[in-house]
Formats: C-alpha cells, structure tokens, sequence
C-alpha cells in the first residue's frame, strides 16, 4: 500500500503542477539522485564509466532534446547525429581557441551554436510535415557530416581530420583528456544530465510546452487559436539543438575523446537516439531516460550473457543480439505502443487500483 | 431589423452595440470550386449571430475566413471600423477572436487541463529563459493563468476531469472542452462551428445555458453555426442564410423562418 | 566545346540510369506506405536478406549452418545443389511471401490503428531482426550473385554513339536491364493499384484503417499482400545491386539512397518513386559533375537530399504524392 | 596466462574483412597453445570482442577487457585507435596497429604506447609509387595519376604524401573521393573513363572496393593500371567482379604463400575443432594478415619473457617486448612462414619498422593473388618530414615530452 | 425479400457484455438487447454512455481500439459472433458506418463506394447496378462522384458512408450518429431512407442516435443507455410517451416544448441516476 494518490491533496496549484505530484514518486526521485550524486561517484570504475555510465548519461540529454522535438513538438527528425556533430566541433574550436576559459561555458556555448544551426535547418519544417520532414532532416544530417570531414578549418588541419580533446580540469580535476578520472568525468555529465532535465521539464510543463504539444497534436487548429508556428516549431529545433549539441560536445569532448565525425556522428546516431525516444515514450522525459538506458544496456548486458555467460562465439552472438535486439522492440511495441513510459504509467495506474483490477 | 449602426436593446433586455465585424464582398474559391459567392454581412457588439445552410453552403469556410486560415479572392474583412490588413490565423486569435471547431480539434495527446490552458497562451508572455528558470515569473504567470482557467472549468462543470487526456473523453465532453478552450481566451467575438452537433437534447440545454451566460456575463459577441434549428432561432438575434456559397437571407429569426427561398433551400417543412 | 557537352550528355544518361536503381528500391516503400502509412525503413534490409536467401538457395547452402554446427558440433555446410537462377528466383519469392506472412501475424495484426511513428518504430525493429536474421541464416560474409544478367559497358551503344558523334557513350549493360525490369514493374504496379479491388481497397486502407476494417476489407490479407509485393519488389532490387557490388550488409544501406527519391516522388506514388528516381540521378551526378569538382567532391549523399527539400519547400507532398489534406 | 583481446567486427558493413583477420588472429594463438603449450610455457589467451567497427563498442570491449591483463590491443579501426590512443597512454597498454590508424605513431619518442610496424599509410602511398616508378623506368614526370579514396579519415592519409611525391617526380596528381560506403560511384567512374588518368590508386575499404573493381571492369579502365593499397586487395574484394577484375594490383605488406604454418594449423587447429571459423578462411589474405599480426604480437611477447626473465607478463614488459621486436629472415623461416613479412626492428624512436610491402595481383582464372615484386622500401626521405611534423604538433597539443633522447 | 416487415425472430442478441478499454477502463457494464430481424432499433443515451461501444463491440471493431469484451456473449443468426474479424462479419452481412463519417479522404466518392463492395464477389454489372441504386439514394453524391472525398462537405461524407455499407449489400447495418452535423433537411432524408432501405431491401437497422426526436420516430424499438448500462427500454411509441424521455431526451416537459432560452434554471436529476 506504498503507492497511494489518495490523501494526497493539493492545497494550491503550484504544488498541483509540480513535477512529481504524488509524494511517493517525489520521494524516489530525490533517493535516485543521492545515490547518483553522493553513492555512484565512489564506487565507479572506469568500465563501468565508460562502457555504461556515460553513453547512458550523455544519450539521455541527446534524447530528451530529441523529444523536445519529436515528442513534445512532433517534428520527426533524423539530424541528430549532425546535430552532435555541430556540438562536438563548436566544442572543439572552442576549446583549442580559448584554452584558459573554462570547459563548462565551452559546453554550453556549443549548445548555444548548434541551437542556431539547428534554426536554421528547422526553417523548412513549416512546410514539410511528418515523415517527409524525417527525410528532410537528413540533408542536414548527410551536409553537415560531409561539412565536417571537407573543411580542414574544422578539424585544425591536422592530417588525419580527426579532432581530439585536449585536457580540461574543473576545480582542477581533469574532466577530458586521457587521464581524467571515471568519477569526474561522470559528475560532470552527471551535473549536466540533472539540470537539462530539469530546464526540459520545466519547460514542457508550461507554457512553451503547451505551444510545442499543440503544434504536435493539430497543427492548424493551434494556429488558429493563437499559437504563432514559426516560433513554436523554431524554438523547439533550437532547445533540442541545444540539448542535442551539449550531448554531442560531451559525447566527443568526456566520453570518446577524439572522434572523426562520419564515425561517431554517422546516421546511425541519428537513428539510435530517435528509437530510444520512441521505445522510451514520446513526450516523456522519463522516457527518455528509458529509452536511452535500453538502448545502452541491452546490448552490453546481452553480450555480457551470451558471450560471457553462455561463452558463445562472439560473432553468433552479434548476430543473436541483433534478433533480440529488434524481437524485444517489436514485443514492447505490441505490449505497449507509448513505449516504456506510458507502460510505466499503466502500471502505477493498476497499483492504484490494487488490488481491484478495475 | 435594425439598422442603425448605434446600439439597440433586445426585447430581453441585453444591449447590442454597433458593428464590430463586417465581411464586405467576399468570395472564396477552391479549384474550381466556388464555395463563398460575393458574401456580405455585419456582426455587432454583444450580439449571438448565427449562419445557417446546408451541408456544403459555405458556413465553415466562412468561419475560416473570419478567423485568416482561408484567404479569400476577393473582399474585405472589416474589424472595429477598419480593414483588416492580411493576417496570419494566429495574430487574429490574438486580436481576441477565438473559436471552436466543427470536427472537434482538440489537442489529444494533452490533458483537459492543458488543452484548456493552450487558450491562455495569448496571455502569456513569460520568455523562454524565464520559463527554463521556472521559479519566479515564469511561475507566477502560470499560477495566475491556472487561476482564470479553473474559473472557466467551473464555468463549464468539467471539474472532474480537469486531468484526464481528452483521448478518452466522450465526445460531448470534448465539445464542452473545446468551448472552455475558446472561452478561456477572453474573447471579444466567439466563433462556434456547430457547437451541439451530436449532443441530445438535455447536452444542448446545458451547452446553450453556457452559450448565454456567456453573452450575458462577459458579453462577449457570437457567431453560431448550427443545425438545431431549435437551437438557432431561440437563441440568436440575427440570422445569415447561406446556400451554395451564395446568401439568400438575413434577418431577425422570425424573418428568416419565413423566407421562402430560406425555407426550400433549407428548413424543408417545419416540424416544429 | 562539344567534348564537354558528351560529357555532360552521358552523365545524365547515366544519372538516369543510376536513378531506375533507386527507384527500384523507392517502390517497396512506396507500396507499403501506399497500403498502411507505414513508413518501412525495413526495406533496405529487405533487399538484403532476399539477395542472401536467393544466393543461399542458388549455391544450395545450408541455412543457420553455423548455428547449427556451434550447437552440435557437426560440419555441415552446403547441400551439395546448384540451383538454376530461374527456379532460385522463384523459391525466393516464396520465403518472402512467408515473410510477408510473418511480418503480419506477429507484428502488425497486433498493431493497427497505432499512430505512424509506432510502425515506423516496429519496423526498425523488424529492421535488426531481419538482418540478425540473414547473417545467422547465410553468413556475413560477401557473397557473389550471378543470375546471368550482362554487365558492363554496352559495345554497340559505344560504337553506334562513336560512329555517329565521335564520342562512345557509355551505358552500362546492367543499368539497360534494370531499367526495362523496373518499367515493367512500375506498369503492372500501376494497373494494379488504380483499377483492381484489390488495389483499391489498399489504398482505402492507407487512408483509415478503422474504416476500412468496418467496409469488411481484411487488413491482414491486404497487408500480407503488399509486404509480399515489397518483399519481391525488394528481390529485384536485391539482384540488382547485389549483381554490381556482391551480396553483403551494405546492400541494405541503399535504403539511404531510396530515401531522397521517396520524398521528392511523394511517398504515395508508384510513378513518383520512378520520377522522382530519375529527378535525384541525373541531379546528384549533374552536381558531382558539374560542381563537385570545386568543393571536393563526394557531394551525392548530401546533395540528394538537399535537392529533394528544395522540391519539398514548394511542394511538401512531394511531386506526385497525395496533397495533405488540411481542413477544420 | 597471457591475455590477448580480439577487437573483431563479424558484423556490419566491414565483416566481410573482420571475419578472415579474426580468424587468423585467434587460430595462431591456438596453433601455438595447442602445438607449443603456449608462450614461454604460458598459455595465450584470446578474449574475442565484437565491435561491429563501431566506436562506442570498440570502448566498450577496450573497458570490458583490460581489466583481464590485456597485453596488447589490435583494434583494426582506425576509429577505434584513435579512441584507444589516449586511453591506452593512460593506462600504459600497448596498442599495435598494423598498417592503419594513426600513421605518426610511428614516431615512438611520441607516441610511447603505440606500434604500427611493420607499416603504415604513408609508406604504402609511397610504395605504389615506386612500383609506379619501376614500372616506368624510374620517370613519372607528365603521368596522370588519380586516388580514389574513401572519403574519411583514413581515406585521406596518403594525400599529403602522394603531394609531396608529385612534386618529386612531377606526375601530375588527383584525387576523387567517394563517400560512405559508396555502393555507387558511377560519377567517379565516368570522371576517371573521361580523363583517362595513366594510373589509379585507390584507398578503400568494405563495399567501396567491390564496387570499384566492378565499375573500373565496366569503364574498361586497364585492370593492371588500378593499384589498391592492402585495404584493398582481399579476395572477396575481386570476387564479385568475377573475370573482370583479373589483373587488378594491390598492394600487401605481407606475402601470402602456400606457408608450412598453414599445415599446422589444419592439424592443429582446424582438424581439431578449434578453429575460430569453419576453416575455410585459411591461407586468404586478411587471413594470413590476422595470422600475422599474432605472430608479430607473440613473438613480441617472447621477447619480453626474455627481457624481463619471466614468462608472466605484464602489459609494461610487453611494451618493452615490441619496442625491442626483431624480425629476421630466420626467424620467419623457423616459424614456418618465410618472407611473409619484411626483415624489420623496431626501436625506441622508431615504432614503424621498415615500411617495405609488395605489389601483388589477382589471377581470376586461379582465383589466387600472385606477388609481382619482392618488398619495397619506400621513401623515407619524403615521409619522415611528415612524420615527424605531425607527432610533433601532437605532442605539442598534449604536452608529451620527447622519450628517447636523453637515455 | 417481399415482406420485410417486423418478424420477431431476433437477428441479433446481445447478452450482458462488458468492455474494457486499456486493460483498465469499465465502459459497458453488462449491457442485453436484441434486435429482431427486419427491424429499425435505436440505441438512445447521452454523450459517453456507450453506444459507440456496443456498436463497435458487435461489429468487432474494438481490437483496434485496445478494447476488448471481457464478459458476454454477442450471437448472431444463431451463431456467437465474437471472435470473428470485421471482415468476416461484413461476409455475414453485418456492416457499421462510423461515427464521424470515416470517409476515404483520398479515395474519390465513387471509389469510396466501390470499397463498399470488397467483400462481394458479384460481377461489374451487378455492382454497377448497386452504384445506381445508391445514387438514386442520393442524388447528391452523383455529382460530386469524382472529388476527393476529404474535400466534400459534412453531409456529402454522411451519404457517402452510408451508401458505401449499402454497397456490401448487408443484411444489418449498424449505423452510429447518422445525425450529426447535418442540416435538418437531410437529417429527415436520411432517415427516410434508412426507413426505405429497410423497407425495400429488407436491411435490419441498429442505430444510434442523439437526437431522440427523428430516431424515435423512425426507428420501431428503443434502448437507452447511460454510464455503460441499458436504463429503459421499450416500443418506440412508448418510449415516446414516457415522461421521463420526454423532459430528458425530447425536451418537452408538461408545458409542452420550452424555449433553450429558458432553460437556465436547474433541473431535476434523472431518476435512475439517483
Ligand atoms: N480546403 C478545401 N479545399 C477544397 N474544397 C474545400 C475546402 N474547404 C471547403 N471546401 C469546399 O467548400 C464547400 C463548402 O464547405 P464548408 O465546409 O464551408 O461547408 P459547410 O457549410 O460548413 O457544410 P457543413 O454544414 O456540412 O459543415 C464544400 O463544397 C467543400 O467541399
Ligand atoms: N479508445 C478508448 N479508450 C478509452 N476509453 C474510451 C475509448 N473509447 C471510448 N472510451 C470511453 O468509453 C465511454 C463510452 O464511449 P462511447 O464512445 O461508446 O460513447 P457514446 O455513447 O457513443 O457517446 P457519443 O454520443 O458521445 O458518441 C466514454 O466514457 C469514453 O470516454
Ligand atoms: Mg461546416
Ligand atoms: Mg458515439
């Protein structure tokens, strides 16, 4: 009988539009973020890091910028990866430019630009709608990676093209570079993860969210009722640019440490963060940290059994994982198209039921 | 029919100002399709006018002009005594002109809520930044809002599922929802397209009683386009004909009921 | 300089030529799209795992041979059976039936009425499976297809084109093939869909799934029916392109390439996917000509898409889709 | 036992390459377990990872696997290894890449923790180009030579040097690139039948390579005129062309050869059940490459034992192994592959060895690559400028301090 | 068929359903009616009280809406109907017309009709004649026969519907809101067709309606519906006359009709409700 709504009254309507409305939730929140903040730092190591931690972290700000868009604003994208891909070499000029300022402002900034790219190859989605806009948005994708791998200035003319990340320390602690600690680099990302989650919810549960979901939902009739689209539908390319860029600068910058752009910020990328959305649940934030530890966890946990536990070779393992990869997208799918958030959702609605089954 | 462009009182003692809205000559084409022939006709302060006609006249269109998501070929909108210069739909939401929709179009992924709180958005002026902070403005402003759209939740009695997705809402609900939507903006004219289709008799009392209070409290000018002739000649002041995209009447309903052209195009026999 | 007009004259021949290759993988989409809105990204790898299974058939290899052999330890790997083309093509056609079939019953019967993006969702899923699938059925290795189509330039165009002009023009044999098979294809597509029930009834499905299961049409034979379409559709393409750079995973990836032609042709209509097919060929191997060479080059990827936005902003339902319907 | 991480991708668009490099890899490392009990008395130990050539999962197996004593990394991606450059400095493991990644790693007063003998990108531009040069009686002046390369990273390494070459020999020189993946390249192709270059070059990898073969057969572009660099140059590269592709070149940087070695492993390996794949790879080139690299890494390890004294090593020793590394006639012979690689050694300063290769060429009617010359040594007067300048600006950029000098 | 007229067989019977939407929300309580073969029934209630439902539920339209019968059984001639698929239904002859129209928006009118006729395996002629008879229905959709659909207005998409579950030539229709929307001419012409249908081509006819007034007068039997549960139930003429349907369903209380004008004061609850 934990999870109880009722007595659980609202006096007034700030707390009624709180994030966590039912104390039980509230409480929960706040346990996962002491052990996130005060636990995790500890004991992690570098694989867990690296091979977990801070694909987790930086994919969840990469998905719920996504979600702004797609699942707040319903403008289906396919350019995140060049949208990273802005943010890591916005990062990357930054941080050999102007090495004494400090890398957080260098972080932000590249959100800062990648959010006006972002703009600019949002103009065309007050035409084009739906999948056709999906499309569209690869020409951003395809453009800015050939971009990036053309225009030496980009990557410093070194002969590779490949950019790499120099040290930078917060507090004097390294946070990028080789020997930055696995701890230091997670709180950063960590830090970064809490307050963009915090700035998306803040502002898809007022009135800028109102505006993006009712573009999404009918795009005509929230115009006629006053919703001005070309604001809407540009603010949200240029929040989930932002969000996207500061992933994709923290994707190069923490977690990688050099990249060449068709690599790391190929249309797979793109496509790896839109089904984490979409398994996550649309116009969700918890979604997206669904969606994002899915898709990170799977496939490390499935190796982990099938070739570690179950000591199959590697390559029908692969293979394997591929099959289950895609049968358990399909199952949650079948089981519950709104993805894990809303199966989530069902779930606490039952528990408030229990144990009547209706 | 009156026709001063000074205010007069109605019989039941409301008052009626002059004009506000004035639709000069307009006519609007689709292809070949002419669904609006050279319409004229005038809507003023505090006044409940309706258009009528069949399926096909015009009306919904005509709506859509009024409120810019259809452009006419020709002719002039006139709003408060002046031409209205071309305007995109939403600047003339925001001139106060709200509106609800035949095919129900509510936002469906949202809650009732919310949906009813997107009509406060032309009131909200917190930017983005201010918003992403949360606490301070950006709060006040959407306690401030929340406040107004209660009242209008009360209003219409949809209390009880204030956080239900409107998904799952039967449809008169949504109507009603819809309507909280249009009034919660404020409105100087309020446009209803077809606001009791599909609702029986006892839904269209409640949903006329809020038509009326409506005018009566806030005296907030209507446009009305409904079937339920019932509905139409007890409520309205004055009534526009359309047939075929042409109009073929106007008048104080008593004067339209006895049209002839009105009655053949139209009301068919009266059954009343 | 007349020299430099050949030129330009045989690469928009070609362009065309590559666009037919395009379009042939565009018309699986289309088809699907055209059925259910179901935008299939599964289409690529469609194409793939057709080309595997008909090679595997041909060659009479021994499907999940390696899982088999890891399992129980034997060493089996072929039947010991060549197939002629013909009959491979065949069988093949009938796994993708089956697959269609499949497809159906485990997956989109479970979700109709569901909102686009969710079965655009499903058929990622589909996606990895079907290419988890094919490595584990067939392998992952390059496999060579040779169904007996000529390849290669054609000697009497460039000798016909020499005496004439001066200048031989190059066509390749492949391309001659793969264009007279997709005009076939689109025809019989065409017919099909415009003046039978059947294809009526597809296209009512596309529009409202509720309402078309109320007039009694049955969305799992209409569905299964035109993945079956897309799955032979999805063959076609598979020998062609797999004839050009052997059978292996990046066959799937010429989905990428189909996607341009899809948006500019509208993702409804059989003779848009040829159009606009013929449209991004001749465009991105113009530009690669004609532009490429000032800003390095390897512009096609990105300039096919930009040229299909540009045709968007005007027409946002692409050039022959179906107008979006926008009215309240 | 002596761990050895596998980094393979028998997945994506590249497994057609990462299957038969695995197989060799691992199948010489069980050769040697089986038939001499491992090394220095220690079994080897291979730990197989997939990463599908994919960046994140290339961390992902360097994070999961060196914590098990990991003694040397072979990537196979150049992605990968330049994600591992740094982290394997950090946490003192060697890196060894073979022929790819990053080419100024050669520089060992630089780059501590990273090998690339016994070759590296820029000596396989300059290798085709002295082959060209023999070819043409030592005078490339006024030749039309044209790369086509894959429009990445490491497409673009031989750039700079085949400039620099130009300007040596005064060939005029050009490049076409062909972007990922590049199932399509009829522009490209159309481009080299127009301009009619005297020589084409080509740095590919996957799909792109089958591809281009095929068009250059279509175009009717001389196939002994198409030079691959060893990225290039596999079996199933030709295949698909079928006929058409007899004649094409490539370059290696190791022979292949009917090699006693082979026979061992039949017996001990694949007759034994313990291959990696189902046999059928043994003797190709990525094969034997893989194979290769294996031997490279335990006789590295070999010599390690003997300069520390124990046969249990660390990846530290290891590193002292490599940089200590020296590969004789003799000894290829002992190990029952002779001339398989170039005589090489490595030192403190120099991690690249002698950046000799050969050309061969595709017989289609055998089905078999032929060697058509003996190693080649390239150029060094022109890469080590380059070298030099690039791991100079890299250790610049991360405040490395020179090694070597001062012992 | 010469005498359609009212035969007491029941055609359809439905017996105490209950559906379920989402796994978790109760709409139909245990919902009973029959309708006898040839007949006219109308299915009565407010907004939200179900009738949509059990339409869907019969017709077996609900899986798609992630609905389900938990409770029941829904037999038709005879036979339990169920676990059929809609399309097996429609073979059976049992059709619905969607609330809201559900036209094929880019289908054009006439092909709208065509579909109609999926199910048949009659030859062109036969489904020419049928196109003709439902033209003759509704002389309207003959000249909009070649536009889309979706650009017809609101009554034109109504005929369209109706005419194209004609076309599968059924033995039921199962007809949701014919009413709505349309103007009070059309509403009277669509009802005297339903009544002519029914008549001539012996169509048994459920329908629900909100607008009490026509669907009584048209239709020979009743059922009233609130909150998921059948209310009252009754011959149509009786329902008529009870002063309950009167006040809440036809608006005319003991003062005869009153004016919307008047009616702001409150009003007495409804009885079962209580
Ligand atoms: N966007 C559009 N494109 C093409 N034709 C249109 C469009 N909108 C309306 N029409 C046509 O204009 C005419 C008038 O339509 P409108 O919706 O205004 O009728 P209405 O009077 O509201 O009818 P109803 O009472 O059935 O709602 C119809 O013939 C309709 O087909
Ligand atoms: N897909 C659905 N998911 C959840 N609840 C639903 C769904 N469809 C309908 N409902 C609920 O079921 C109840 C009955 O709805 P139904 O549509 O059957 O009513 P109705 O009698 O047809 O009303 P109306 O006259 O407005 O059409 C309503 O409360 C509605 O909210
Ligand atoms: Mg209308
Ligand atoms: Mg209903």
């Amino acid at each position: 009988m934990l999870y109880r709504e009722a007595g659980d009254f609202k006096t007034s309507y700030i707390a009624d539009s709180q994030t966590f409305p039912i104390r039980f939730d509230r409480w929960r929140y706040y346990a996962v973020l002491a052990v996130a903040f005060g636990i995790v730092p500890f004991v992690i190591n570098d694989y867990w890091a690296n091979a977990v931690l801070l694909p987790f972290l930086i994919y969840a700000i990469a998905a719920i910028g996504l979600n702004i868009l797609t699942g707040y604003c319903g403008q289906v994208s396919l350019g995140t990866g060049g949208f990273m891909a802005v943010g890591a070499y916005a990062c990357y000029k930054l941080m050999t430019a102007f090495p004494d300022v400090s890398i957080i402002i260098h972080l932000v900034l590249a959100g800062g630009i990648t959010a006006a790219v972002g703009v600019l190859f949002g103009l065309p989605s007050l035409r084009i709608k739906g999948f056709y806009l999906a499309v569209a948005t690869l020409a951003a994708q395809f453009f800015l990676v050939w971009l990036f791998n053309r225009v030496p200035w980009f990557y410093n003319y070194s002969a590779s093209g490949q950019i790499t990340a120099p040290e930078r320390t917060v507090l004097g602690v390294a946070v990028t570079g080789p020997e930055a600690p696995a701890w230091a680099a997670y709180l950063l990302c960590l830090v970064f993860v809490t307050v963009l989650a915090l700035v998306a919810r803040n502002l898809t549960r007022g009135k800028q969210g109102r505006q993006w979901m009712a573009i999404r939902d009918m795009d005509i009739a929230a115009e006629i009722i006053g919703v001005n689209p070309l604001a809407a539908k540009l603010s949200a390319f240029a929040v989930s640019s932002f969000f996207i860029g500061i992933a994709g600068a923290l994707f190069f910058a923490v977690y990688l440490g050099a990249v060449e752009v068709g690599e790391a910020y190929g249309i797979q990328k793109s496509f790896l963060v839109l089904f984490m959305i979409i398994i996550g649940g649309l116009g969700s934030i918890f979604g997206s940290f669904a969606g994002a530890a899915f898709l990170v966890l799977l496939p490390v946990f499935l190796k982990n059994v099938l070739v570690g536990g179950l000591g199959w070779p590697s390559d029908l393992a692969a293979h394997l994982e591929f099959m289950i990869v895609g049968g358990l997208i399909i199952f949650f799918l079948v089981a519950e198209p709104h993805g894990l958030a809303q199966l989530w959702r069902l779930a606490k609605e039952k528990l408030r039921l229990w144990p009547f089954p209706y | 029919m009156k026709d001063t462009s000074e205010g007069y009182v109605t019989a039941d003692g409301r008052k009626i100002g002059g004009v506000v809205m004035e639709m000069k000559n307009i006519t609007l084409r689709f292809g070949g399709v002419t669904a609006i022939k050279d319409i004229s006709f005038d809507i003023r302060e505090g006044e409940i006018r309706a258009i009528i006609g069949p399926n096909g006249a015009g009306k919904s269109s005509m709506l859509n002009v009024i409120s810019g998501f259809y452009v006419p070929q020709e002719g002039e909108v006139w709003f408060r005594g002046e031409k209205r210069p071309p305007m995109k739909p939403y600047q003339v939401a925001r001139q106060g002109i709200a509106r609800t929709f035949q095919n129900i179009a509510l936002f469906e992924g949202m809650s009732v809520l919310d949906n009813v709180m997107t009509g406060r958005l032309t009131h909200m002026t917190q930017g983005i930044l201010a918003q992403a902070l949360w606490k301070g403005p950006a709060e006040r402003e959407e306690v401030e809002n929340r406040e107004k759209a209660e009242k209008i939740i009360d209003f219409l009695e949809i209390q009880h599922i204030r956080k239900t997705p409107v998904s799952r809402l039967p449809y008169g609900l949504k109507k009603r929802v819809e309507l909280a939507r249009a009034l919660v903006s404020e409105p100087t004219i309020l446009l209803l397209d077809e606001p009791m289709a599909g609702m029986n008799v006892e839904e269209k009392e409640d949903m006329c009683r809020f038509v009326l209070d409506v005018n009566d409290e806030f005296g907030t000018t209507i446009a009305l386009i409904e079937h339920d002739m019932g509905v139409v000649m007890d409520l309205s002041d004055r009534v526009v004909v359309m047939d075929y995209g042409r109009k073929i009447g106007d008048g104080t309903p008593d004067e339209v009921r006895a049209n002839q052209e009105v009655i053949d195009a139209y009301l068919g026999v009266a059954h009343d | 300089m007349p020299e430099q007009f050949f030129w330009g004259v045989e690469v928009v021949l070609n362009g065309l030529m590559a666009g037919v290759l395009y379009a042939l993988v565009a018309l699986g989409f289309v088809l699907i799209f055209k059925a259910s809105g179901i935008f299939n990204y599964s289409q690529g790898v469609l194409a793939l795992f057709a080309a595997l299974t008909l090679v595997g058939i041909m060659d009479g290899q021994v499907p999940f041979a390696h899982l088999i052999n890891a399992a129980l330890g034997t060493e089996i790997h072929h039947f010991g059976w060549h197939l002629p083309a013909l009959l491979a093509i065949l069988l093949t056609a009938l796994v993708m039936v089956a697959l269609a079939w499949a497809v159906q019953r485990f997956i989109f019967r479970h979700l109709v009425g569901q909102e686009p993006i969710i079965l655009f969702m499903a058929t990622i899923g589909l996606a990895y499976f079907l290419e988890g699938l094919g490595d584990i059925m067939w392998g992952a290795d390059i496999k060579n297809l040779d169904v007996g189509l000529p390849q290669g330039i054609n000697a009497t165009i460039d000798e016909v084109t020499y005496e004439w002009f001066g200048y031989g023009f190059f066509i390749d044999n492949l391309d001659i093939s793969a264009t007279l098979i997709a005009a076939a294809l689109v025809t019989l597509l065409i017919l099909f869909a415009q003046y039978t029930k059947q294809g009526r009834a597809m296209r009512a499905v596309a529009d409202d799934h509720q309402a078309a299961l109320s007039v009694g049409v049955s969305l799992n034979f209409i569905w299964i029916m035109v993945w079956s379409l897309a799955g032979v559709v999805a063959l076609v393409a598979g020998i062609m392109w797999g004839t050009k750079m052997g059978v292996q995973f990046s066959l799937s990836l010429i989905a990428l390439k189909a996607l341009p032609v899809l948006m500019l042709g509208g993702f409804t209509s059989i003779p848009g996917a040829i159009v606009g097919g013929l449209i991004i060929g001749v465009g991105e191997k113009l530009f690669e000509f004609l532009i490429g060479p000032m800003v390095g080059g390897a512009t096609e990827n990105w300039f096919a898409y930009v040229l299909a936005l540009v045709f968007l902003v005007f027409r946002p339902q692409g050039l022959f889709g179906e107008k979006i319907i926008e009215r309240v | 036992d002596l761990v050895f991480p596998d980094l393979s991708y028998r997945t994506g668009p590249y497994a057609a390459g990462g299957i038969p490099f695995s197989d060799g890899y691992r199948d010489y490392f069980t050769l040697v377990n089986e038939r001499d009990g491992g090394i220095g008395g220690v079994k080897a130990r291979v730990i197989e990872c997939e990463t599908g050539y994919n960046t994140e999962k290339g961390v992902e197996c360097y994070e999961a696997t060196k914590g098990e004593g990991a003694l040397v990394y072979q990537p196979l991606s150049t992605g990968i290894t330049y994600q591992l450059i740094p982290k394997v400095s950090a946490d003192e493991i060697p890196l060894h890449t073979m022929g790819y990644g990053r080419t100024s790693a050669k520089n060992g007063e630089v780059f501590k923790w990273v090998f690339n003998y016994p070759a590296n990108y820029w000596d396989a531009a300059s290798v085709a180009i002295k082959y060209l040069l023999d070819e043409n009686g030592g005078d490339l002046s006024g030749k039309d030579i044209t790369l086509l390369y894959h429009n990445s990273a490491y497409g673009k390494e031989p750039i700079r040097t085949l400039e620099n070459l130009a300007e040596k020999h005064g060939y005029n020189f050009s490049t076409i690139a062909v972007d990922h993946p590049g199932q399509e390249q009829k522009s490209q192709w159309l481009q080299i039948r127009r301009e009619r270059p005297d020589y084409v070059i080509m740095w590919g990898w996957g799909v792109m390579n089958q591809v281009a073969i095929q068009e250059a057969a279509n175009v009717r572009f001389p196939m002994e005129n198409f030079i691959g660099n060893w990225w290039a140059g596999a079996e199933h590269d030709v295949t698909p062309a079928g006929d058409a592709a007899d004649g094409y070149k490539a370059l290696n940087m190791n022979r292949i050869a009917d090699y006693p070695v082979f026979d061992d492993i039949q017996e001990h390996v694949v007759d034994a059940g313990l291959a990696a794949g189902d046999g059928s790879n043994v003797g190709k080139v990525l094969y034997t490459r893989g194979m290769y690299a294996a031997m490279l890494a335990v006789e590295a390890a070999k010599t390690a034992q003997e300069i520390h004294g124990t046969a249990d090593i660390t990846p530290a020793m290891m590193r002292d192994g490599m940089e200590a590394l020296e590969m004789t006639e003799a000894r290829m012979e002992e190990l029952g592959m002779p001339g398989i690689g170039p005589e090489f050694s490595v030192s403190c300063s120099n991690h690249g060895g002698s950046g000799g290769g050969i050309v061969q060429q595709w017989d289609a009617a055998a089905g078999e690559w032929k060697p058509l010359t003996d190693y080649i040594q390239p150029d060094q007067e022109v890469i080590q400028p380059l070298i030099e300048e690039d791991s100079m600006a890299f250790a610049q950029e991360n405040d490395i301090s020179l090694r070597c000098n001062e012992s | 068929m010469l005498d359609a007229g009212r035969t007491d067989q029941a055609l359809l019977e439905v017996n105490n359903i209950e559906v379920i939407y989402n796994h978790v929300i109760l709409v139909l309580k245990g919902v009973s009616l029959s309708v006898p073969e040839g007949g006219i029934v109308a299915l009565l209630g407010g907004n939200g009280a179900g009738k949509t439902t059990t339409l869907k539920a019969i017709s077996n339209l609900l899986a798609s809406e992630r609905g389900e019968v938990t409770k029941g059984s829904i037999v038709y001639r005879g036979e339990r109907v169920q676990d059929l698929d809609p399309s097996a239904l429609v073979k059976r002859g049992v059709i619905q017309v969607m609330e809201g129209r559900h036209c094929f928006e880019h289908l054009t009118v006439e092909e709208n009709l065509l579909t109609g006729a999926y199910t048949r395996s009659a030859g062109r002629a036969d489904i020419q004649r049928d196109l003709e008879m439902v033209y003759d229905y509704f002389p309207r959709l003959k000249d909009v026969r070649r536009s889309q659909a979706g650009y017809t207005s609101g009554g034109e998409q109504q005929m369209t519907a109706i005419g194209r579950a004609l076309m599968s030539r059924p033995e039921m229709i199962l007809l949701d809101e014919p009413s709505m929307g349309l103007a009070p001419q059309l509403v009277e012409q669509i009802f005297e067709i339903v009544k002519s249908v029914n008549e001539n081509e012996g169509v048994t006819f459920l329908l629900a309606e909100q607008n009490t007034n026509v669907a009584l007068r048209f239709a020979r039997y009743g059922y009233i519906l609130e909150s998921g549960r059948v209310v009252m139930d009754g011959p149509a003429d009786e329902l008529r006359e009870n002063p309950d349907v009167k006040e809440f369903y036809l608006g005319v209380s003991e003062e005869g009709r009153k004016s919307f004008r008047d009616v702001r004061s409150y009003r007495r609850r409804k009885r079962w409700l209580a």
